[in-house]
């Protein structure tokens, strides 16, 4: 009846209008303009997620593409106002111009080549990943994945997490290490981020401890719980409801390095016991995979939040 | 041409648009902005590839969907660290430009001060 | 049933591109606010309604319900927030 | 071939999670216990990485260990063979004498608050360390794509580690060219599951063919590993990052970060796709690297600092350790094929120590002289002659002289280029080190000037030369030793060589 099947037609608007904020989002003139368009971009993308059928992925996607990454982006194009007028005066000449062009379309096409070519019927883990997790206690065959099958890759990026919020501390000035990351906010007491930022928070620690105990059966995980646990301790620092803490406190560094270390121990445990490094015997593997994604979930909202927060900037005393 | 392929053209078009913006943006900030639209292409083709192992009832391999998230995760700490060299270099030196010229007539004449203001070399004659 | 879910869907959507409008076509900030806040406010609650019938049950809808409700204390603060930076600054935009 | 666990497998998680614990420690605790543990992880380290290489000299093959109990395709496996051991005891020596240097530099001083460039240092070098023993142990492609981000991440804020402006930019400009390459490498690793659903090193040797997928996912990944490794033309990130960081930072960068990426080419190239890839392609990327010899070379002639040659040195020597891939894929026979490998194993061997005992002993002729302006260098010698030495040897391996492990890296190279007849090899690779030899001579002369009176120095501690010099002869004596374990980095490798045309 159809000739066009409506999901597509669906499909194709969505892509159109993410593509066309991308080119918005890199030809437009100001980075604050572009940034606002990276976070409907993030959004779009988040969409098209949901549509390729993963909504795990599309919650990570929105979370993180469209929301921290977003926020860091606003609020570094805000700072950096007074480079922009010095930076936009120097364009590139036309032989890397070309150059550039040619890349990119090199990239492209080749992407899209390989787009074409994928065999059919497709190669895919999804029947064994079906098999298998049951053993796993888990339902979801995503969250058994990056908890089982895969999980040394999942260890290995939450050490990925410690290097990167290290690395920003360390762009810190000498004389302020040990101080609170970020600038301080100003916010009227009595405004209505304030009110705002006193509402949201319950409502969002719920939604996020949710997204963690769902996440083994249906869509959300530690990841995507903890991601939004930092927003919510982000906003509760834009109000001043709350502040960073300094970095040299010895909680913080504890829980900065809990999650990796819980994985890590919960390893060495199952080599220890004989069944292997990262093998949970399967009547304890729910319960051991609950242990290390709720040590996990704090590590990511701790993690995340300083990541966005940034290097130390203030003294531990010049407060609030 | 089903949704799957379309995504996939998308997801390349959105690489070669992210490449080209971080070779030729002069501002960092746009070329980390540009970067981020190169990773949300490749992970969009990842999305085609794991959509197209639909299977055993899922809607998608699982597996590729993980490694998924595991990549977004990675670009946003690699974003947020360049985001941090990036305001430190402004505040330092007030510019978000790569360019050597960028720093001229505030600095020595090389990437090496002559004065030792390497912290090892400081700390090594203290030392000694 | 059926055709009262889409008058309402279409209904929201009407109101989504009329403020999508004002938000283009609007010479300044607190303008193109004005514009979008109401209409957008409006646009969303009648898509909720609408959604509602197709709710596979209770929980599903107090879901949507709450959705609702989160856009809705999202965007006022937003807007306000938005609102006064921009009369803060005195160049509207 | 399916995986399984191989008996003593378990070093290898052993191995890795000995870093990656003093990781987690040194951040918990920080201040002087950064130092500390990291100090006492180093032997730990060795003694796995000891266990290894005796565990498989008694089984005569590659050791393997499932990961989590799942073999692959579903699950992901550690394995090392003979390469990836010849690298992790390569790494565990020369961050031991990197580690041994910088507690002068680095050092937290009893009672005295945690200071910034210190914990971030040893923490970045247990990162630097956990990172590359993924690389060099992972036999899934998106293990190796979490391995090559922990490599930036941990190297890029040693470049910055001084916070001033240019190596900020410095910083920001690797961290980019990092971030597109690995971004390249994980589109081509996506590619790869879609064509052929998985991404174990072991399986896809043997389903993988030519075809239009796997072609575009390789050039992909090859150019995103290149833009990491700095190859010519891709190699202009390199000079002001090395140069501009600390000595003992410059020595962990160019001695061992960029060998990472390189270590994944031999596994994309020779692994993976040895069946597929044609002797022709690889001459595409040795002719890089001829590129990178004479242009880093002639570069590093014209430099007036010595860090900045030293680090330009570096984009030449990186150009040598491509110069392999035709020599091992066009060989005429398996025994030439074994000798391109390993002489391109030991060059990358030779070039860690030598260099970093080189930016070491940079980094000391800076601290004592006040600036390391090459034409200002003269009575260097009298002043530092245990630092000038161990210059020269190091000199000496990065030339190729016997008895460096250069020597008979290059040695391997040209007889195994003689014999498969691609003489223009024999010419770059004799080039290269006359080039080598004319900037090492360049330094070398003027330090050895004497001048009428005594030149004044800042005096640096004994130790530090004594480590610096202790570095540079083994770099120096390496071809003695390495006649022996050429067999060992041949081990679990057998179907690769065989597969060799």
């Amino acid at each position: 009846m159809n000739l066009v099947p409506l999901g597509l037609v669906l499909d194709i608007g969505l892509g159109l209008l993410a593509l066309a904020i991308a080119l918005f989002a890199l030809r437009t003139r100001t980075t604050y303009a572009a940034a606002v368009g990276f976070v409907a971009f993030g959004l779009l993308v988040a969409l098209a997620w949901f549509r390729l059928g993963a909504p795990d992925v599309a919650l990570t996607e929105a979370a993180i593409g469209g929301g921290l990454t977003g926020l860091l982006m606003l609020n570094a194009s805000a700072r950096l106002r007074a480079t922009e007028a010095a930076a936009e005066r120097e364009r590139p000449g036309v032989p890397l111009r070309l150059l550039a062009l040619l890349a990119a379309f090199a990239v492209a096409c080749g992407l899209a080549i390989a787009v074409l070519a994928f065999p059919t019927p497709a190669p895919t883990l999804a029947p064994l990943a079906v098999a298998n997790a049951p053993a796993t206690g888990l339902g979801n065959p995503v969250a058994a994945t990056l908890m089982a099958f895969r999980a040394t890759d999942t260890l290995l990026e939450k050490v990925v997490l410690v290097l990167a919020i290290v690395g920003v501390w360390s762009l810190a000035r000498d004389e302020r290490w040990g101080g609170r990351p970020g600038r301080r906010h100003a916010a009227d007491p009595n405004g209505v981020l304030v009110f705002f930022a006193r509402l949201l928070p319950p409502i969002g620690f719920v939604f996020g401890v949710y997204l963690l105990f769902v996440g083994a059966d249906l869509p959300g995980g530690a990841f995507q719980g903890g991601t939004i646990l930092a927003a919510m301790w982000l906003l509760a620092i834009m109000a001043r409801l709350a502040d960073t803490p300094t970095i040299d406190l010895r909680w913080l560094r504890f829980w900065l390095i809990a999650g990796p270390a819980a994985f890590l121990l919960v390893g060495l445990a199952g080599l220890a016991f004989g069944s292997g490094f990262l093998a949970y015997p399967e009547s304890l593997a729910k319960p051991i995979i609950l242990f290390v994604e709720v040590v996990k979930i704090v590590t990511v909202g701790v993690t995340l939040a300083l990541i966005v927060a940034g290097p130390p900037e203030r003294h531990g005393g010049e407060g609030r | 041409m089903n949704s799957a392929t379309w995504y996939g053209l998308l997801g390349a078009t959105l690489a070669g648009i992210g490449l080209y913006g971080l070779i030729v943006h002069p501002h960092v900030l746009r070329k980390i902005l540009s970067f981020n639209l190169l990773g949300s292409g490749v992970f969009l083709i990842a999305g085609v590839v794991a959509r197209r192992g639909a299977d055993a009832g899922l809607p998608g391999d699982p597996v590729l969907q993980g490694l998924v998230i595991t990549g977004i995760i990675v670009a946003f700490s690699a974003t947020a660290l360049a985001v941090a060299l990036l305001l430190r270099l402004a505040e330092t030196a007030n510019t978000a430009s790569l360019s050597p010229g960028a720093l001229e007539g505030r600095a020595g004449d090389a990437p090496l001060p002559a004065d030792g203001s390497d912290p090892g070399v400081a700390r090594r004659r203290e030392g000694s | 049933m059926g055709y009262l879910s889409i008058t309402l869907i279409g209904a929201g959507v009407f109101f989504f591109i009329a403020g999508t409008v004002g938000l283009l076509r609007f010479p300044d900030t607190l303008s193109r606010l004005h514009a979008l806040t109401k209409a957008d406010n409006l646009g969303i609650g009648l898509i909720v309604l609408g959604l509602l019938p197709w709710a596979a049950d209770g929980m599903a809808a107090l879901k949507l319900v709450v959705v609702w409700g989160l856009i809705l204390l999202a965007s006022a603060t937003v807007s306000q927030l938005a609102g006064t930076a921009a009369r803060r600054e005195g160049r509207p935009r | 071939m399916q995986d399984v666990t191989t008996p003593g497998g378990h070093w290898l998680v052993l191995a890795l999670m000995v870093p990656v614990a003093g990781l987690l420690l040194a951040v918990l605790f920080g201040g002087r216990h950064a130092e500390r543990i990291a100090l006492a992880a180093l032997p730990l380290g060795a003694i796995a990485a000891l266990a290894i290489v005796m565990q498989m000299l008694s089984s005569g093959a590659a050791l393997v260990y499932c990961l989590g109990n799942w073999a692959p395709p579903l699950g992901i496996v550690l394995r090392a063979d003979g390469l990836s051991v010849a690298m992790m005891v390569t790494t565990v020596v020369v961050l031991t004498a990197i580690a041994l240097f910088a507690r002068i530099d680095f050092a937290t001083p009893r009672g005295a608050r945690e200071a910034r460039a210190p914990f971030v240092f040893w923490v970045m070098l247990l990162g630097v360390w956990a990172a590359l023993l993924v690389v060099f142990l992972a036999g899934d492609f998106f293990t190796l794509y979490v391995a090559l981000e922990l490599v930036a991440f941990a190297a890029v804020p040693l470049v910055s580690l001084d916070g001033r402006a240019e190596t900020l930019q410095a910083a920001l400009r690797y961290l980019l060219y990092a971030l597109a390459g690995s971004v390249l490498y994980l589109v081509g690793t996506v590619l790869i599951y879609g064509g052929y659903g998985t991404l174990d090193i072991a399986l896809l040797a043997d389903r993988l063919r030519a075809e239009p997928v796997a072609i575009v996912a390789v050039a992909l990944m090859t150019a995103g590993l290149l833009a990491k490794t700095a190859l010519f033309p891709l190699h202009l990130w390199l000079p002001p990052a090395h140069a501009g960081a600390p000595a003992a930072a410059s020595a962990l960068l160019s001695g061992l970060v960029i060998k990472g990426s390189f270590f994944l080419v031999i596994r994309l190239w020779l692994d993976a796709f040895g069946s597929v890839m044609t002797p022709a392609a690889a001459q595409l990327l040795a002719a890089l690297g001829a590129g990178a010899i004479v242009v880093g070379s002639v570069v590093a002639l014209q430099q007036a600092r010595l860090k900045l040659m030293v680090a330009y040195s570096t984009v030449a020597q990186i150009g040598y350790l491509f110069l392999m891939f035709p020599l091992v894929l066009g060989a005429a026979s398996a025994g030439a094929a074994a000798a391109a490998l390993a002489g391109g194993l030991l060059q990358a061997i030779s070039h860690a120590t030598a260099k970093a005992a080189m930016f070491m002993a940079a980094g000391l002729v800076y601290a004592a002289l006040g600036h390391d302006r090459v034409a200002d260098l003269r009575g260097a010698a009298r002043a530092l002659p245990l630092t000038i030495a161990a210059f020269a040897l190091s000199g000496i391996a990065l030339i190729g002289l016997p008895p460096a492990g250069g020597f008979l890296a290059k040695w391997l190279l040209l007889s195994s280029a003689l014999e498969s007849a691609q003489w223009w090899w024999v010419v770059v690779i004799a080039l290269g080190g006359l080039l080598t030899a004319a900037y090492v001579f360049l330094v070398l002369s003027k330090a050895l000037t004497t001048t009428a009176e005594p030149v004044v120095i800042t005096p640096v501690p004994r130790s530090s030369e004594v480590i610096v010099l202790a570095l540079a002869i083994v770099s120096a004596l390496l071809g003695v030793a390495a006649l022996a374990p050429l067999d060992l980095v041949l081990i679990g490798r057998d179907e690769v060589m065989s597969g060799a045309r």
